[in-house]
């Protein structure tokens, strides 16, 4: 399956471009300070110049506010009192300039949505409609740390295209038969020589070894649930959070949703949001008693369910792709690096 | 029951019922121009032709006079019976073709013109007018003549004296065709609305206003024809509550008293008297009354304002004052009649506000008198920011313009020159006088009167007539305004009281209250009672659809419709419904809550049921009478109100009341007359008082005063009072004391007072405050610069001295309004006029020889205390105008004062030398910041407490338990503080002889849970129910006390954290109603 | 502003020492630049910890809340009005309070500065007096502060404390201008039409992570209106009524109250000028009722008060 | 005062929100009112601003 293809930047522009007939793109776009996915068919205009996406592509799967039923509460209505799922598109999509953390988080996510027993539906068919095309990182930044949770700059895992940014021109390794698909797809480009992978791949080691923080995570699976949980530390931790969403919603493995009705006269829908273990309402309970109630209790829940309890439920690392979101977004600087490390020397 | 076929559906009537009414019952419409539904049928009109089938034949009847029967087939709109109507619509048109119903009527059969040959006539012969003026008992009119001769007429044809000129006739006449005043001999005219000063008929069976308590309609037997003639009674007929009963005779009641409280009121003077006003023979020349109810939305014209004569909006207004006032001339009202200077101002703005900017309002005056509270600043507004205009003239004469209906009014200008202006309309600004039937009355019980016939009374006694247990209040104790009558009218009530306290309670009832049902977790049973209110809901509203509505809404149990659901055998039938039914919550779809709910809420409670699992859907008010046009969509309307109100009620849960006690204790703040007036009226009353007095005597500020107006002795008079008050076992006096703190609420103060330094708690149920006010210091004028320039109270000083050197005086001057009505205190200190004239008059009585001028802005000698104004001309005292433009001036010029003035009346400045100028200087309060925010009472921005009504609760406060008399007030005389002091303790009494008392369950609480600590509430509350928990789980959270709650919500519209809700008015309940919208 | 840093371990050590305070509250050196982590210490021999420079922007005083211990914090003149009111409005006891107060010299935004490289990354940052230097992979490039202030800092007015035990320098002069309300100003004089598509294109971007409210000192109910599901004021997807009310809402619960410290729109991770709306009610505020929030203990926010004199021009 | 400006800055039409205190005595006034609120807001419209229909969402 392996090949390269070799693209230069403007043919690339242009392949791109072509894709569109076939599926819903997205591309990394300018949008006033940082970047953001966008789709091309919006006229926007694809910027491959960037470290990464402010926000993650976690949305383009999944999205933020997501209308899953519809009814209608009138009585002369046939349908009346029946939840009808909301219609849905599923077309092919792909994500193209995705960095291969987020790639990794789609992976991450996946246990969670997509399992032998329970399938989230709409996640899934939205996943498996989408074709991941990567584009490796030339250079992480200060703030970066996949590599210490399973993934690198330019691990493949996810993907179904690797992109390596070699100055004028991209070289293109294609993964699965559905990038395969999505190469032929587009236009232009041409089979790659052994010379050019080879640069590649001396790219890709040199920047993998450079990759700044290193942040340890190799003993929290023999790490005590109650020992952790019980640790002294989690009230410093949590001292100066306020409690916004900022890390959740900008991180690409955070997957905890609440479903809300909203009902208009006599027509209702079916809602479900993003929820953030950060605010109030979240796991509060019908009686009012919410066991996270507090400020320390929910900061832990979060660096717990990411570190600790998704490493023990799914032994598939933890649950973060270190992209280093959270780490540069955070209103009031808590730092995943620093409490992985409380955690990992408890 | 007669069940028979009509168009083919099967209907019911009683025996002896026509078809007519049958159909109209069950909606089927039959035309007819004959039928009165209060006279027998007689078949003339023909237009109520039907088709009848009688199992055998078809044959044509008309159906207001064809009994039903069995059995019998009725069909109103064949196209046979359409062809015979379309034939006598034809022939009618014929007759009169240009009678408007007819030509409706014919349209509506599809005629354009008539195939006979056109006539002029406009009566269709119906015999309508006849017919009822039979069941008049008159027979004035009949139907004379045969065949084509045949017409309504009078006997003889001649205009007669059977006819009463009642109008019954030309009410049913279909046509118009009836002219009374062809008939009668009698003047035609509509019977004067007395409400409406005449502007408008009425009925002979009125209401005689829509606030009339009791709001129960009346027979006017002097215009009502049964009682004029025997027959009648249509009234009767159409009750149908059967309320009418005719024979009903006056009784005589005999009744044993205590005390007799003279309420008489006072009658307006009549102008019809001065023949140069001309106000009878022109309409445009209106008496303030008649304006009135021209201004007013409920009044003849819906208050647009319009002249009489044509109906066209005036463009200028003018006001003549004092008319039938202060004139001794043309009649013999020598006094003031007090309340028309503000009214006069009062009507020109609303006559501004409701005309717009374009109508010039003027008023030719002779003193603007606006003494009362507040007046002044209104006056001042009228002036500067409503630009109605004020001439300081007395008119001599008003002409009228033939042509135009319009008026000439000619004055003296400020250049002393005659001029003319033109106004459309002239309001005669009449006075008060005592009728003529009061007169007697007070001679009958042996009261005296004033020379202006108002009841005679003692200034420290302004209630008490010449005769023991007589007491007066209102306009027949003096001319007066609203507020003063009320503050007599709680005066009197006071003195009876006191005379009565005794027998207090010794004949109320008391009533059983049942045992209230404990619904909680009970299943929710909704019943739902929708009022027809007569017709006034009914007539628009489809009442029987919103009930069957109501039926169909969840957790509805019970339904049904009540011709009027707050009559007393209605609410007998709505207890055993909640009993037998076991409903849980009430919904009544009728009118206002305002006046009915808590007639429905004592209905739930007889029945067992907590009052507030109670809500009212207002379909009257809000929407039958609203929308009288569209009656579909009223219906609707009463449906989404029906539904939004049963959406609630299922919300509701019972609210407890809480009950306190009424410690019995009265404390009095202030040991002036009006705070010792107050300690004596309620000791007299049995209440033990506690009064407490900064100073180290009593007597407050009239230790300074000399002599009334009326010429008592002051003096004399206060040491009696001060004597009782010492010697009054229930009265505890507190010398050298202040108020520490206030805790507690009404029934339940607990007040800190501070003597010399040393704090005593008392405990009182209700607290009189009478702080009372001051004389200003002046600071012009030399005062305080030069030894003869005294103030008031000075000179009063010098008077009790007796002092020799005031005699030896060659000149006094006075000046008026020092401090006063100035754009920083613009109030007027009210006394002060006649304070000044008294003392003038008393140097003349020194020293006759004396020259003394008062130099004044407007001379406010209101009432009967215009004669002291008058003696004062008399005696020779001297009185000059000036305006706050052109203040007089005073130096010192060789050794004597120099006082400079523009005179207006020479046009040049006058200067006069004095040895004595006294200053009129203003009262001003203590402003007391500290005692209001204690008590929890507003002080205005002059610094005056703020009364709870400026009318209907001058002696009171808006916070429960808190009352008010006296200077603290506002300016005031000896006699109106008196009458204040006793007002402020008949106020105090309603609520000590209860008790105890009941607090509202509609309150707001707080949810600890939700509370953030912000301590809004407590600061917005303006009744301090809020505070902070100061210990227990929820330490530092809100809570409210539900004693001093008023649930007015402020609170809960000022939490951002959502922790305050109002009762029976929550989130949920709010929301609910909302989502049913 | 790095000078203060040596003032605040000693006054904090001191504090904690002498038993004056049970905790002091104050900045740690953050592990990214131009981004410091608010810290709580309680052991004098931890004071070393503590830092300050010109990024200490999130507002301490969301910190006190409702705390029972005696605190020593450090405030700039936002940070002391936020205590006022605070205090006011019965958050914290004044008693319970040592205050260090920081003249101080403007905050400054590190979104302006990151703009000003390009975008690129910023590695380190040094404080440097009135001048700073960020260095990057392969760039550095040094900065006067006073052109890099957030917005907010940049028209303040106190940037003194009006609320210290203790000052840890002279008075700083505050802005003088007449043009505080300009950026108001000029979203006043677009057309009604324009001013709508001005603010939903502004929250447009919004994700709803309420960062911006729980930056806010005044932020502190129990139970957020957002948060209430009886009624549920505001719907909790990203449609863009909802966004809209939220926004609206939380400005409005600051009516009367804001100091205009930035918090709310330092934390927004989008970078959304959500001062927007606070500061046209700060404006309104001042000119109807001659207010400004935080200055004094003894007077409550202007709507928490009636005065008979209250404008009323607007009620028919 | 301030909601009213709030409002109208974020782009609220003027006329769409009123104030008005009119006491229980004051019928006339409610009518005029009423009357005029609803001849101004028909003027505008239906409201569009701050009204959420349904949801938009993904």
């Amino acid at each position: 399956m392996t090949a390269y293809r070799v693209y230069s930047k403007e043919e690339w522009t242009s392949a791109v471009k072509a894709l569109e007939s076939h599926y819903q793109v997205f591309v990394p776009v300018k949008d006033g300070d940082f970047h953001l996915f966008g789709l091309l068919s919006e006229g926007k205009r694809p910027d491959f110049d960037f470290q990464n996406t402010h926000l993650s592509p976690k949305s383009i799967v999944y999205p933020q506010s997501e209308r899953m039923f519809e009814y209608s509460l009138d009585g002369e209505d046939p349908d009346a009192h029946m939840l009808k799922e909301a219609p849905k598109d599923f077309s092919p999509r792909a994500i193209v300039g995705i960095r291969p953390c987020d790639a990794l988080a789609f992976q991450r996510v996946r246990v969670n949505f997509d399992t032998p027993r329970y399938r989230d539906p709409w996640w899934v068919s939205r996943f498996e409609s989408t074709t991941f095309v990567g584009l490796g990182c030339n250079a992480p930044e200060a703030t970066c740390f996949c590599t210490s949770v399973g993934g690198g700059p330019f691990s493949e895992a996810g993907l179904d295209v690797l992109l390596y940014d070699l100055g004028d021109r991209f070289l293109a390794k294609v993964l699965t038969s559905k990038g395969d698909g999505l190469l032929k797809k587009a236009l232009g480009g041409m089979e790659a020589d052994g010379t050019l992978v080879r640069q590649a791949e001396s790219l890709a080691l040199k920047v993998t070894e450079a990759m700044p923080a290193v942040v340890p995570v190799d003993g929290l699976k023999d790490k005590s649930v109650l020992e952790l949980f019980e640790a002294p530390f989690w009230e410093d931790v949590a001292f100066g959070c306020i409690n916004c969403g900022t890390c959740t919603y900008l991180c690409p493995t955070c997957w905890c949703f609440d479903i809300q009705d909203e009902v208009l006269g006599k027509s209702g829908d079916r809602i479900r949001n993003w929820d953030s273990c950060m605010f109030p309402l979240f796991t509060l309970h019908g009686s009012g008693h919410n066991p996270r109630g507090g400020k320390v209790a929910r900061v832990r829940q979060r660096f717990m369910h990411k570190l600790k309890y998704y490493l023990d439920k799914y032994n598939e690392g933890v649950q973060c792709s270190g992209c280093g979101r959270c780490v540069r977004s955070c209103p009031a600087n808590i730092d995943i690096r620093q409490v992985a490390e409380l955690m990992n020397s408890l | 029951m007669i069940t028979f076929k009509l168009n083919g559906r099967e209907v019911q009537g009683e025996e002896g019922e026509y078809i007519l009414e049958v159909a109209e019952r069950y909606g089927v419409e039959i035309p007819t121009l004959c039928h009165h539904k209060a006279l027998e049928p007689a078949g003339a009109c023909r237009l109520c032709t039907v088709e009848l089938f009688d199992g055998r034949r078809t044959r044509f009847v008309t159906a207001c006079n064809y009994p039903i029967w069995e059995g019998m087939e009725v069909y109103t709109d064949t196209d046979e019976v359409r062809r015979g109507r379309k034939l006598i619509v034809e022939l009618l048109l014929a007759r009169c073709p240009e009678v408007p119903i007819i030509r409706r009527l014919a349209e509506d059969y599809g005629i354009e013109e008539p195939r006979f040959k056109k006539d002029e006539d406009d009566c269709i012969l119906c015999g309508l007018c006849t017919r009822i003026c039979e069941r008049m008992g008159n027979g004035a009119i009949s139907l004379a003549g045969r065949g084509v001769g045949l017409k309504v007429t009078t006997p003889f044809e001649i205009q007669s004296d059977l006819c009463m000129a009642c109008g019954a006739c030309v009410s049913v006449c279909p046509t118009g065709h009836i002219k009374l005043e062809e008939i009668t001999k009698h003047t035609v005219k509509p019977i004067p609305s007395e409400y409406d000063m005449g502007l408008r008929g009425r009925k002979p069976i009125y209401v005689p206003y829509a606030q009339a308590v009791p709001n129960t309609p009346v027979i006017d037997r002097d215009t009502c024809m049964h009682f004029r003639t025997g027959e009648c009674k249509i009234c009767v007929q159409s009750c149908s509550a059967g309320a009418i009963d005719h024979a009903q005779q006056d009784e005589a009641i005999e009744l044993r008293v205590g005390a007799i409280i003279l309420a008489p009121g006072f009658q307006a003077f009549d102008p019809g008297r001065y023949e140069a006003y001309g106000y009878a023979e022109n309409p445009n020349i209106v008496t303030s009354m008649e304006f009135e109810r021209l201004l007013s939305a409920s009044g003849p014209t819906m208050g647009h304002l319009v002249r009489p004569s044509d109906g066209k909006e005036p463009r200028r207004i003018a006001w003549v004052q004092c008319v039938g006032s202060r004139d001794v001339h043309r009649c013999d009202n020598a006094y003031c009649s007090s309340v028309c200077c503000m009214y006069a101002v009062k009507q020109a703005v609303i006559a501004k506000e409701h005309a717009g900017g374009e109508l010039d309002c003027a008023i030719f005056y002779m003193d603007m008198r606006t003494h009362g509270k507040d007046f002044e600043r209104y006056y001042n507004d009228a002036r500067d920011k409503h630009g109605v205009r004020f001439i300081r003239s007395r008119i001599p004469a008003i002409e009228t313009v033939k042509e135009t209906g319009e008026l000439l009014v000619p004055y003296v200008n400020e250049k002393e020159r005659v001029v003319e202006e033109r106004f459309d309309l002239v309001v005669l600004s009449v006075g008060l006088e005592t009728a003529a039937e009061v007169v007697e009355l007070a001679k009958k019980l042996g009261v005296q009167l004033t020379e202006g016939r108002f009841c005679k009374t003692d200034p420290f006694r302004p209630v008490a007539t010449s005769r023991e247990g007589i007491f007066v209040c209102g306009a027949f104790q003096g001319p007066k305004d609203i507020p003063q009558s009320v503050i007599e009218a709680g005066s009197a009530a006071a003195e009876a009281g006191a005379l009565l306290s005794e027998g207090r309670n010794s004949l109320t009832l008391t009533r059983e209250e049942p045992q209230e049902r404990d619904c909680r977790g009970e299943r929710l049973r909704v019943g739902v009672f929708v009022c027809r209110c007569g017709i006034n809901i009914a007539g628009v509203v489809d009442v029987e659809a919103v009930r069957d509505y109501a039926a169909s809404l969840p957790h509805v149990e019970y339904v049904a419709d009540n011709l009027y659901t707050c009559s007393q055998d209605t609410q007998e039938s709505l207890t055993e419904v909640i009993k037998e039914k076991n409903l849980n919550r009430i919904v009544v779809a009728a009118c206002t809550p305002k006046t009915h709910e808590a007639l429905f809420q004592e209905t739930m409670a007889n029945a067992g049921l907590n009052k507030y699992l109670f809500e009212m859907a207002n379909i009257r008010n809000q929407d039958s009478w609203v929308h009288q046009e569209d009656p579909e969509a009223a219906t609707a309307k009463a449906k989404d109100l029906v539904r939004m109100a049963v959406a609630k009620v299922t919300l509701l849960e019972p609210l407890r009341e809480a009950e306190l006690e009424v410690n019995q204790k009265a404390l009095v703040v202030g040991g002036g007359v009006a705070g010792m007036t107050a300690a004596r009226a309620l000791s007299a009353q049995g209440y033990e008082v506690c009064l407490v007095e900064r100073a180290q005597s009593l007597g407050g500020q009239a230790r300074n005063l000399y002599r009334m107006w009326t010429g008592e002795n002051i003096q004399e008079r206060l040491e009696e009072l001060i004597e009782a008050v010492q010697g009054d076992e229930n009265i505890r006096v507190h010398l050298e004391t202040e108020l520490g703190n206030v805790e507690g609420f009404v029934g339940n103060f607990r007040t800190t007072l501070i003597c010399r330094g040393k704090e005593e708690v008392v405990e009182h149920g209700i607290a009189v405050i009478a702080t009372g006010a001051q004389e200003l210091k002046p600071k012009e004028y030399l005062y305080g610069e030069d030894s003869r320039v005294v103030t008031h109270l000075e000179l009063d000083r010098m008077f009790m001295n007796d002092e020799s050197a005031l005699r030896g005086i060659k000149r006094a001057v006075f000046i008026q309004c020092v401090g006063s009505r100035e754009p920083e205190r613009p109030y007027c200190s009210r006394v002060c006029c006649t304070h000044s004239i008294e003392s003038a008059l008393h140097l003349k009585e020194l020293n006759p020889d004396m020259d003394v001028y008062i130099l004044y802005r407007d001379i406010r000698t209101y009432g009967e205390r215009e004669y002291l104004y008058r003696k004062a001309r008399l005696a020779g005292i001297l009185f000059i105008p000036f305006s706050l433009e052109r203040k007089p001036r005073v130096s010192l010029g060789q050794g004597a004062l120099k006082i400079d003035i523009w005179d207006p009346l020479l046009c040049q400045d006058i200067v006069m030398n004095s040895d004595l100028l006294v200053l009129a200087a203003a009262i001003v309060p203590y402003g007391d910041q500290k005692l209001a925010r204690m008590f929890k009472v507003p002080l205005n921005e002059d610094g005056f407490f703020v009364e709870a009504h400026a009318k209907l609760g001058p002696s009171e406060f808006a916070t429960d338990g808190v009352y008010l008399c006296g200077m603290a007030h506002y300016p005031k005389p000896i006699d109106e503080s008196v009458a204040q002091a006793q007002a402020a303790v008949s106020r105090a009494v309603t609520l000590l002889a209860r008790q105890k008392i009941k607090t509202s369950g509609t309150v707001a609480e707080v949810n600890p849970l939700y509370c953030s600590s912000c301590g809004v509430c407590v600061e917005v509350c303006p009744y301090k129910a809020p505070t902070m928990r100061e210990q227990g789980p929820f330490a530092g959270k809100a809570e409210v006390n539900p004693v001093l709650c008023k649930g007015c919500g402020i609170c809960v519209a000022s939490c951002r954290s959502g922790a305050m809700s109002l009762k029976g008015f929550g989130n949920d309940q709010i929301m609910a109603m909302i989502a049913h919208m | 502003m790095l000078h203060y840093t040596e003032k605040i371990r000693e006054i904090a050590g001191r504090l904690l020492k002498q038993g004056v305070v049970d905790v002091f509250i104050g900045y740690r050196k953050g592990s990214v630049p131009m981004m410091n982590n608010p810290l709580l210490i309680r052991d004098p021999g931890s004071t070393d910890l503590l830092y300050w420079d010109s990024n200490c922007a999130l507002n301490l005083c969301n910190y006190l809340t409702g705390r029972k211990d005696r605190i020593g914090i450090v405030a700039t003149g936002c940070v002391s009005r936020n205590i006022v009111t605070h205090i006011v409005e019965n958050q914290i006891s004044r008693s319970q309070l040592y205050v260090v107060g920081i003249p101080c010299t403007g905050m400054i935004s590190h979104r302006a500065v990151i703009r000003a490289v390009g975008g690129r990354e910023i590695i380190e940052f040094e404080e440097q007096g009135e001048r700073f230097l960020v260095r990057g992979r392969d760039f550095e490039e040094i900065f006067e502060k006073n052109d890099f202030l957030q917005s907010n800092c940049a028209v303040c007015r106190y940037p003194n404390p009006v609320l210290y035990d203790e000052m840890l320098g002279e008075r700083v002069p505050g802005y003088e201008g007449d043009d505080v309300y300009r950026d108001v100003e000029k979203v006043e004089q677009m057309s009604s039409e324009d001013r709508r598509g001005f603010f939903s294109r502004m929250i447009s971007r919004c994700i709803r992570c309420y960062a911006c409210r729980d930056a806010c000192p005044l932020c502190y109910c129990p139970t957020c209106f957002v948060d209430e599901s009886r009624p549920q004021w505001v719907g909790k997807s990203i449609d863009p009524v909802d966004t809209m009310t939220f926004h609206l809402l939380r400005a409005f619960h600051c009516a009367g109250r804001c100091t205009d410290c930035g918090a709310c729109e330092r934390a927004c991770p989008m970078g959304i000028p959500v001062r927007q709306f606070t500061k046209k009610l700060n404006k309104d505020v001042q000119e109807l009722f001659s207010w400004e929030a935080g200055l004094g203990l003894e007077q409550r926010p202007p709507l928490d008060v009636y005065r008979q004199d209250d404008y009323d021009g607007f009620i028919r | 005062m301030l909601l009213k400006n709030l409002l109208e800055h974020i782009g609220l039409e003027p006329g769409r929100l009123h104030f008005s205190w009119i006491s229980s005595a004051e019928a006339a006034k409610f009518v005029e009112v009423a009357n005029e609120v609803n001849q101004v807001v028909e003027e505008l419209g239906p409201a569009r601003f701050l009204v959420k229909r349904k949801a938009r969402v993904a």
